[in-house]
């Protein structure tokens, strides 16, 4: 009896506890405020910040992995997060899930219009290969410990897109997934304080003020058939980007094909907000005291920050070459949406361009290169993966 | 360590030419696709963004009934508001 | 040909229907007819029958077990139930994702506007271990074959809470799931009968008449904070308990931030309903012959129904106990309510109480110990796992 | 780096593309073409067609199985589509789920007004039963490779039923999966071009014209026992076909209690959506060209379509049979719908009685038939797993 | 290779059989079961088939909430055209 | 079989040993934290109960569509009544 109370009080969590856990519970309940309170992309941070209270709580086994007898009976269940975590993240099916759901949400229609901001979504992936490089340099300098996998992972922070960068870190340095996820969500709800000042500094006031001419209308064949464009250009050039691109387009044809209205409701609803809640829980797995209380997360942390902040001005300066080269004039502006982060990248471009000049919208011209940013950072993981991996 | 420099620098390099180059090839194909489709079958044009799928076939069932029934009331409104 | 007309024969219901595989069909028959008929939560009943039917169904095999060759390729693929037993029930998923979804449907207002009602939630589950003690006894007997872990797992009937048993059934006595979860959703229905008597033989008119005064306003604030309270108390005190509260404060928390509706409203409905379905097909699977109809199982009934009543008993009493103390008076049937059977029980209250006097509206006031009830049982739940398992 | 480069120029589908790839990536646009232009069944076509394009790109890996250690840690994630097929289609559970939510979605009011109708439904599946005859003699005399497995799953094509056909494929003959769920949707989806001609050939215009009594008023009870009804009758005679109509059964009860309203809402929508993108996928990986590109493809599509004709003839001429010793006439249109293909039979069969007579509306009267044809094809299912399975 | 044709028209015999076996004792089940319940329960006739099932509960939820709203919409509609 | 009662009595013990203390620990630690939240922020009050979140945004996104107009037909309707 007294052993009994003796085991329960060993149980406890104030027994327990290890300091790692304890600051980790608290990062994870920081993630939360941030999530409900400033609003830092709230459906994912949200829960990852849980996850992350959960898998630390001492004894409650969340990451418990199951224990079979020898003939194969399950003797101790594991934890739920175990499960989450080697059944979607770790196989890639939830960030796929997710990646489809974001397809079937996207309307390619501004970029089909103006397909030349495609370049700026080429050149805003210049951060994801230039954090590569500052990685591989703390890597080699020997001040932190991290692979060429390691770099290619948190390079793609830079991509400014939370499934491709969950889906690359999972497959090149699933240990480092806690701290990319968290810094990609997080940075992704900071492109508001992030951007503008990079922006101002890259652009004259005469710059931000350019308007751009309307968008032509685009047709209903156009966007069903640009989809199968993409597949078809994946599968000829970059089939290491297949996964990733091929559900996207095959979410995005769902949605543009007019005949499956009832999937691609779903894919945008039920089926994408079931994945958001597990995925966010198996993420969130990743933030114990070992894999996120190091100097390496802190490397990602500021290598992360880099990769947006050399992304915009990439994108920015791309919009300024091409002005010097085309006969139509682009507002540099929205270069810096080509990080991806949709639709905030955009919102962001327009509110800055609204600054300099009151009658001028750029929210339209933006979704372009913000669109196209997702396909860039997507045939850069492909690179990545098919570089790394093979 | 130089070995992972190099690979990095590497990487950079086929990275970003890869990117352009997958884009550069997507701005032709599309802009291709664009001319052929809009030379094939000229006149359709998507008057309206798509905004339906955003809905659930259940909302929308429930506008389809309402749709008629508002509509009158709204007639009528603008109809007593002028007199 | 003549040998597989015979073979066809063989493979009939006719030829191979046991008795006790009647029986249980027609058990499962009798739970069909409940749900519908007599309205007993169909939304388990009615799916824990029909498995109960299809798993009884001789050479059906929705129990069956894949089977593999030695290169790991299936030769024979498992049944339905199989699949949903084992993926969802023995690894406890299924219960956790119901109670995510239950606690994104709680409202905690009422238990915050007056936390003394914590009490009653606490004193109800009296009958948990009332019970425990019972089973023990008959076990101890050589009545009927209950380990401790037997007694733990029926007691957990008296909580009133389905995933809660379920959860702790699959952990303790996986053989006594299915009597034990028919039993706990069957007397969560049988509430009205069970209840009333109960309430009026230990109160008097007078304090069946007892006006409440009426709840302050409880902030928007207070009812995000209060789940992550939860959790850290669950932390600290009783990790055993987390994956339960943790999952439930979980669900609480996307209800009440505000920032996450879409997933609040999944895991209110898409989800928990079609966890719903499969965890009533998994529950069904344990409703064999060889685990239901036994001695076992009747003690197991009759147990739930002591569970059940003495729990009901002891809030009520604590209410009465809180008035000799406390200033502002509580009305005695809400007690009742602590043996959560959420929304149920506190219905009841209120019903019973309007009996008394026409304009006294108990429900919001019982909802306070109705909630708080979830909580104590999970808790209970906790201890339970923790002394039986650890 | 030359070397990365030309690693990279190796990874490309230029470089790895196969002509037996070609084909099938063209096999799946094809697929999408019909869905999305020709409105193919296009909930399904679309899903497998974009599989097949996926599962096609030489290097993408999404058929690749996982690769674990000796410690059973994952080295290697397998493919998102390896993932579908043996989670869901391999073991079943899939076309399991979506018979449930067809069942949620089916109305038997029509068929329980006029039982004789299921007559109807039977003689429809003596196009499965020609089929494996034409199957077995191709077999036989050695110019295809059909097992007696092969030629059952073939003929269940003739069953026009999606997921019955792709549940027996699974089970029987998994190689031929792709051919034969890609047959039974096209041929689903070509109905109204199939059956008008075999109709007009096999009636009379007077026969056309016959008008029908209107059907009864059925009540809800008889809607409810009627599921539970076949439920039992299959427990007693046929249980290889309890687990399609078990779960058929059980989403109808569903539907028809009216007591778990959510339940059936989800399984109607966000449930069945869900997988019925799966599924595609997963039927969709089974488009490879070593399994599709052969003789056997356009023996499985020669045969198909020879079941819907015979399927079709039958329940014409058993119409007429009917009418030969009933009192009550019936149109032997409606005969036509026995083959299933819910709800399109049922409409083609009302569309060819409208141009005998502007007034005779046979649409409900067809759906008697047209939904017998649904327990008939599972019948006949489970006659097939029984006796070539057993 | 006979045994495979043998088998197939066994497996035609049996399963016809089974499928009319199988339907024409539901015929009978189905009858048996409606004169049962009719002869227990005259009265109790569907009115209308269950078309709530295929509406999601929320647009339900907006349905009623808006019924009452609308339904004196309309009915002010009808009678300002009267007069 | 002694022990079994005897692990039974102990289980008893501890157990609502320990749901007391949590939830009375619960009681404190809620009543803390109400205190401290209505001292911090001391207007900020719950005026509905946050109804939206049952609904699906599909039909919110119809209602807020909607609103405008049924108000309008409302208000028309109430005005002519009133006239
Ligand atoms: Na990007
Ligand atoms: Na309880
Ligand atoms: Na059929």
């Amino acid at each position: 009896m007294e052993n009994k109370l003796l085991n329960l009080y060993h149980d406890t969590g104030i027994y327990q506890l290890e300091l790692g856990q304890f600051v980790m519970i608290c990062v994870g309940l920081l993630l939360v405020y941030l999530a409900i309170k400033k609003g830092f992309e709230p459906l994912l941070l949200l829960p990852i910040g849980i996850g992350a209270v959960l898998v630390n709580i001492p004894g409650a086994g969340f990451m418990a992995a199951p224990v079979y007898d020898a003939a194969g009976h399950m003797t101790s269940p594991g934890g739920l997060q175990y499960y989450i975590y080697h059944g979607g993240i770790e196989t890639g099916l939830f960030p796929l899930m997710i990646f489809m759901g974001v397809g079937a949400m996207t309307d390619f229609g501004p970029m089909l219009a103006n397909p030349k901001t495609l370049l700026l979504g080429a050149a805003a992936q210049f951060g994801i290969f230039a954090t590569v490089i500052g990685a591989v340099v703390l890597g080699a300098s020997g001040l932190m410990d991290f692979t060429l996998a390691d770099a290619a992972a948190i390079g793609i922070i830079g991509g400014a897109d939370g499934p491709t960068a969950i889906f690359v870190a999972s497959r090149l340095a699933p240990d480092l997934l806690g701290g990319i996820a968290v810094a990609a969500y997080s940075y992704m709800a900071l492109v508001p304080l992030i951007q503008p000042p990079i922006m101002r500094a890259l652009t004259s006031k005469e710059e931000r003020s350019i308007k751009m001419v309307q968008l032509r209308p685009v047709t209903k064949k156009e966007k069903i058939i640009f989809p199968i464009v993409v597949v078809i250009l994946v599968a000829m050039f970059l089939p290491s980007a297949a996964p990733l691109l091929g559900m996207f387009c095959f979410g995005n044809l769902m949605r543009e094909c007019g005949v499956v209205d009832r999937l691609s409701d779903t894919a945008q609803n039920a089926l994408i907000n079931i994945v958001t809640i597990f995925l966010g829980l198996g993420v969130g797995s990743k933030l114990s005291s070992e894999d996120f209380l190091n100097l390496e997360t802190l490397g990602i942390l500021g290598l992360g920050l880099v990769a947006f902040s050399i992304g915009t001005a990439a994108g920015i300066l791309m919009a300024k070459l091409m002005n010097r080269f085309s006969s139509e004039a682009i507002n540099p502006l929205i270069g810096a949406a080509g990080v991806s982060a949709v639709p905030m990248a955009a919102r962001v471009a327009n509110k800055v361009g609204l600054e300099s000049n009151k009658q001028n919208f750029l929210l339209m011209h933006a979704m372009g290169p913000n669109v196209a940013g997702v396909i860039g950072s997507a045939v850069a993981a492909g690179v990545m993966l098919s570089y790394v991996g093979g | 360590m130089n070995g992972l420099l190099e690979d990095g620098i590497g990487l950079m390099i086929l990275g970003m030419g890869f990117v352009f180059l997958f884009l550069v090839v997507l701005i032709f194909a599309t802009g291709y696709m664009s001319r052929l489709l809009n030379h094939l079958f000229p006149e359709v044009l998507v008057q309206k963004a798509p905004v339906t799928t955003t809905r659930s076939p259940a909302a929308t069932g429930v506008d389809a009934q309402m749709t008629a029934v508002i509509t009158a009331a709204v007639h009528q409104h603008r109809a007593n508001k002028k007199s």
